[in-house]
């Protein structure tokens, strides 16, 4: 059991840390929010030159050859920002299920640029009645001619607007519930019958919704096996939703150190308001929410990082429960204490908040996990 | 003891209840109900319309133009309109600078402000809270000074609520900055058109335009618009915060917004099923209908103690925190029920441009309608406060 | 809307708290505990002779006359002792379910001697694998001869070990899950078969274990209709929630008041630690779920004198479940401000601390409550 | 980053598993899983077992006899021990007084007092709390006066954990009155069997007699029996609060209830059918899982920073508190699957005399395990101590 980080680690940490604390100033931040699609091309760039984009990637085509722990480290910074590019749809979903099923081909074609930042890629598998759903797919993915036509709307595709390719999931066969006769398919932003509205969301990032008409795509587009893509697909939401949580353990960070500013400066009734007793003990209990946020999201990585899925689908879970139940409390409670103040979209504060608390939505709220933990867990015999 | 309504009583939600069926234009309450952006002119055109009837303010007595209604007949008012997805009336004309000119006002005040007040002809703002002045209300520093017959304002107002509408403002200042904290503190009435005025809107984490800092540069104020006696604002200022307490619980509107988490719950699915009818989330609907459900008895008791003469004190406070919390509930969990839905950000759909919504209103209002109403625990006197109030003056600690 | 009382309301309170704070002291009360099955028949007398064992029948036969909210009235002064006696068993389960569905002979037999204290009755009704279910019953009651031999086991019969006749479910036809076919039967405690077990219980009352064995009664001793006790026996339940609610109310109120009193006079760090704000917020916490509990469980008692069911079990399922709550809360929370001296044996708080704890295990508990407010719960349509 | 044990870590716990399952008496852990009475002679004999093996001291170094263990082989032989159902080793010798005797008392001290400590031949308890003096432990009273070569000791100790089978008590006593609160208290050890102790057992709420009152009549104390110097007794009091907080998060203890309250869900029934494929009560354990999960980590991380030579400090108290709370509602959650069979009351039953008994153990003692777990959010510092420490100590307010 060792809890410290190797060097590689630590560099990794510090230069994220530094380009969040020098780029990433309140400011910056809601001037890169102007750009189209919400982020700018020249961070994006700089990240790929600090070779964050390849940081879960092999060495050989550019990659840092880290695994869940480097992307909990990347992501805890981020949230520090919190960051606005399209990490987390790009490497983290899209860019590791490549590397994991892609073929040769897809692999060579796909992986460099995008470690590169010159290729934006986004995951939609999400549809209107799915919610958090795995396996629920109505998109179609038919056969015909050399290859597929897909047919669907995946909606609240993150970062889909501003996404090169996409990774779509389509039902190959069976029935919109069954878990078995799904595939996934790579998808050029630009083909012909593909219609994506983007827009930004409530947390400052962006989002699409995503329109495929009878999109023709060939046999070379399907990724890994066909009919077979719900571990991966359910990995790949395991592998967000670990991302997000780091970002959480960042933001919910950002989050209780102001308050705790806050509550030293602010003085009412002529003395600072952490000097009220009950205003100490919520701080306390935001950060030990904090501490427990961290601790779940380090088990998490480091099961992610192993090689048992149950153990993985289990740690993620309290990961993502904490996070959804820990983080709505530090996210409410950090505005309660701050007061009118910590409503105002002029002070950093709220957009912590925002961010925090819609992390809720994404990747399986607090309710999916609770649910799929309870499913999966473990009763003992009964002497 | 007897829980039901009187037939009276009854035959009044009947009449309130019809007057609403034929009356509230369902424009208006489309937006209320799904949590789109109300317009001055929504706000304005509804108060004209209870105006019409004579309903503008429910808690006026009849000699100023008020219905005279009794305490329950106020509550049952309220719920029905909430309930029906009315607008909200606004309180700072109607609830809460006309009990201070009623009481405190010159007869002149009085002829020269209320009517206008009921007909929704001006459009009053509150100028209480300064940056350095929020729960401790009374280290406030706007300064007034006297000079012949009028006062010179300086200083500065914030979280001033739709100010950016006002006609007229109500505000504390200073004017004998020797004197103790809550003394030396006079209650005054400006006309936001006085030069010297500036507003400057806050933007609120939900994208919204709903609060202000008013800025008062020389401004000067007839000395007419002095209420009361100079010096002795506090007592009013304490009157006008002990007085409008009815409905402060929101149950009418806590059952409206429970109304509709049921509704979004039942439109949207969980597993190819429908929400509601997952036990988890079902359980969870569940207890905040038992937590409301017992609110609203503890409101009626409140209401009822009012009716019989008593004054609602302290226990108000309870009423507050508990109904802000379970509302703040609802809207979590509303949030939560339109799962990834909640993201889109689009203001604009919800005034009323619909063309490129991605989702319907109920789940592109659900998290900016959770954003915005953290600010229901903060307001007003936050829960903190109100706990230390219930502390000092039921407990005695 | 009142919620003031009718001076013959005022009058019973006034009579009951009167004889609960002249004669239940701590002392008293420990005195009166130790006599056979837990209380006195002195006390028991007395309130008889005050006309209490009379409160919800009909004066006809020496009753007051009074509804739900005179028992409501009773029992929350009661629940100040709190008191010990069978009452509960007695007047508000069994008695009144005879006066409901009893024939006339039954009544006779019955009701006048309860009135008179000279009859104790208990409600058997729950079994090993019960919990608080109305239908669930093993307890087999088959016909022969010229009645029915009864056979089974009941459970956690309150006071059972005092009454001198149970009224006991037992299933005449169908299978034990089923909803139909259970009927009720008047049973002297000395039948032969009959084996009764009684104990105290934490809270400081007593119950029994009592068994059926191949017990037989006649025609006359079933009370209402065979096969169709169902609704007969929630009814019945939703009474003894009501009664136990209301005894919660008056033992949080006692709860609430010492733990302030005490607030006030204990001392730490030189300032009473009622002036600390943490300890104040949870004080106005406390009362906020007495307050609760207070207005659910009026509610519940006005819906128990109306004649919907429906509003009934909603009713009382909100007040239940308050009380399971927030009672949990008030006993928690009085016991960790007073400290150790709140854990005491010798300290009046912890037992009224364990009588309110112990209500959620009767009569249905949050869990049980919530179930069926969920289930009944009213769906809008959408539009 | 590695959460894994490492290889000599995990065959560490292989062989406290197998010692246990050789050499842990299955009476002893049947009354442990079911929380049953545990005797005097149960608590001697389990530590002579372990003393036989070398094990009575887990967080002893070597020089007095200790296994010199690493803080993550203490975690993972205090979590094989809790899930296996060992009884506790208690603290008040082994990780209280002798640490202080290692630390500031005389090699004369260490030689007499320490080896029937770790032999379990004497039984120590703790005399700190006072009736005045509990969180605000300062404000003791008890006097000892110095008279020649011996202290001469009278006031009143409390809460005096099983100290009706003491041999020792190790007490703070006021020595100096004149000096201010935290100077002029003094360390003694004390022979319970000197004239003038009588022991007064405290009756707690669930049946049980656990604690007590220990007063002080003109006792007799060789003044030899003072620990390191005199007036200097604070420095040792917070040496000791602050020492053995490894352990606090009670987490194998947590799993061990855990465990029992699934095997307790799964023989109830609700509805016909195993309480724990209820939905809701499936998804209250759940949650309780979760909670502990985390914790397990929390605590993990603390005792790696402690094994890598930092000072636990005030995070222990997060533990505390999270800690006591997952127990607690554990207790609640035992309390309520058992139903209405958590109302029998039949303490005989749990010592061993089942003739009578009504119900499993389990049922039987749910409601004096709940009760009695109370105290874990009282004692060793009540969690709104905790908070203030956490406060003042880690976010500086």
């Amino acid at each position: 059991m060792d809890f410290s980080l190797t060097d590689e680690q630590r560099m990794l940490q510090d230069t994220v840390e530094r380009l969040v604390q020098d780029q990433y100033g309140f400011e910056q931040r809601r001037g890169y929010m102007q750009a189209e699609g919400g982020f700018t091309r020249e961070m994006w760039n700089q990240m790929a030159e600090l070779g964050l984009l390849g940081v879960p990637f092999p060495e050989e085509i550019g990659g840092f050859g880290g695994g869940p722990i480097e992307t909990m480290l990347v992501m805890e910074a981020f949230g520090k920002g919190p960051v606005l590019e399209p990490y987390v749809a790009t490497v983290t979903t899209a860019g590791q299920l490549i590397a994991d099923a892609g073929s040769d081909a897809q692999k060579e074609a796909i992986l460099e640029p995008m470690v590169g930042g010159e290729l934006i890629l986004a995951f939609a598998h999400g549809e209107r009645d799915n919610r958090y759903s795995v396996t629920q797919v109505s998109t179609r993915a038919e056969r015909g001619g050399s290859g597929y036509k897909l047919t669907g709307h995946k909606a609240v595709v993150l970062h889909g607007d501003s996404a090169d390719k996409l990774v779509v999931s389509g039902r190959t066969s069976g029935d919109t519930m069954d878990a078995e006769g799904i595939s996934l398919f790579l998808v050029d932003a630009d083909a012909k019958g593909v219609s994506i509205q983007g827009y930004p969301t409530i947390d400052g990032l962006h989002a699409a919704e995503v329109k495929l008409d009878g999109v023709e795509v060939g046999e070379d587009a399907l990724i890994g096996q066909e009919g077979k893509a719900a571990d991966l697909i359910e990995l790949t939401q395991d592998r967000g939703a670990l991302a997000v949580c780091a970002e959480a353990v960042g933001a919910m960070t950002m989050a209780c150190d102001m308050t705790l500013d806050y509550l030293k400066q602010r003085k009412q009734f002529g003395v600072p308001i952490g000097t009220f007793q009950s205003v100490q003990h919520r701080m306390v209990e935001m950060r030990i929410e904090l501490e427990q946020a961290r601790s779940a999201t380090m088990k998490a990585a480091a099961k992610l990082a192993g090689d048992s899925a149950a153990e993985r689908r289990h740690a993620v879970s309290v990961a993502k429960h904490q996070v959804g139940v820990g983080g709505r409390f530090v996210s409410e409670q950090s505005i309660q204490l701050h007061g009118g103040i910590g409503m105002t979209e002029e002070y950093a504060l709220a957009h912590y908040a925002k961010r925090i608390a819609m992390i809720n939505n994404q990747f399986g709220d607090a309710d999916y996990h609770l649910d799929r933990f309870a499913a999966d867990m473990e009763v003992p015999e009964t002497a | 003891m007897d829980i039901n309504f009187t037939p009276e009583e009854q035959a009044f939600r009947k009449e309130v209840r019809e007057f609403l069926q034929n009356n509230l234009p369902q424009e208006l309450s489309d937006k209320v109900l799904n949590h789109k952006e109300l317009t001055k002119n929504d706000l304005v055109r509804w108060q004209k319309i209870l105006y019409t009837q004579g309903w503008a303010a429910p808690g006026w007595p009849k000699k100023f133009g008020g219905p005279g209604w009794t305490p329950v007949q106020k509550s049952i008012f309220e719920e029905e309109t909430a309930l029906a997805g009315a607008p909200p009336l606004l309180p700072f004309g109607l609830a809460m600078v006309a009990p201070v000119i009623m009481n405190f006002g010159s007869k002149e005040q009085q002829e020269r402000f209320l009517p206008p007040i009921l007909s929704a002809d001006a459009w009053w703002c509150q100028g209480y809270s300064e940056p350095g002045a929020g729960s401790d209300l009374a280290s406030l520093k706007t300064r007034a000074e006297r000079q012949g017959d009028k006062y010179v304002v300086n200083g500065q107002k914030t979280w001033t609520t739709l100010g950016q509408y006002a006609d007229w403002i109500f505000c504390l200042v200073r004017t004998d900055p020797n004197a103790k904290k809550q003394e030396g503190i006079s209650f005054l009435l400006i006309d936001m058109n006085t030069p010297g005025i500036s507003v400057r809107p806050i933007q609120l984490l939900d994208g919204g335009h709903e609060v202000n800092e008013v800025f008062f540069d020389n401004v000067e104020v007839p000395a007419e618009n002095l209420v009361g006696e100079e010096n002795k604002g506090w007592t009013y200022a304490k009157f006008l915060l002990g007085h409008e307490r009815s409905g402060i619980a929101g149950v009418g509107r806590g059952k409206m917004e429970l109304r509709r988490l049921k509704q979004i719950a039942s439109k949207e699915q969980k597993n190819g099923r429908p929400l509601i009818e997952d036990p988890s989330f079902r359980a969870t609907i569940a207890r905040i209908e038992m937590d409301l459900d017992a609110l609203e008895m503890t409101d009626l008791r409140v209401t009822a103690a009012v009716q019989s003469g008593q004054s609602p004190g302290p226990e108000a406070s309870m009423l507050k925190i508990r109904g802000t919390e379970i509302r703040q509930e609802i809207y979590h969990r509303i949030r939560e029920a339109v799962g990834p839905y909640a993201l889109p950000f689009q203001p604009q759909a919800l005034q009323g441009e619909t063309d490129d919504a991605v989702a319907p209103d109920y789940a592109l209002s659900s998290a900016p309608t959770y954003f915005n109403n953290r600010k229901l625990t903060i307001f007003g006197g936050s829960n903190e406060i109100q706990k230390n109030i219930i502390s000092k003056m039921i407990l005695g600690l």
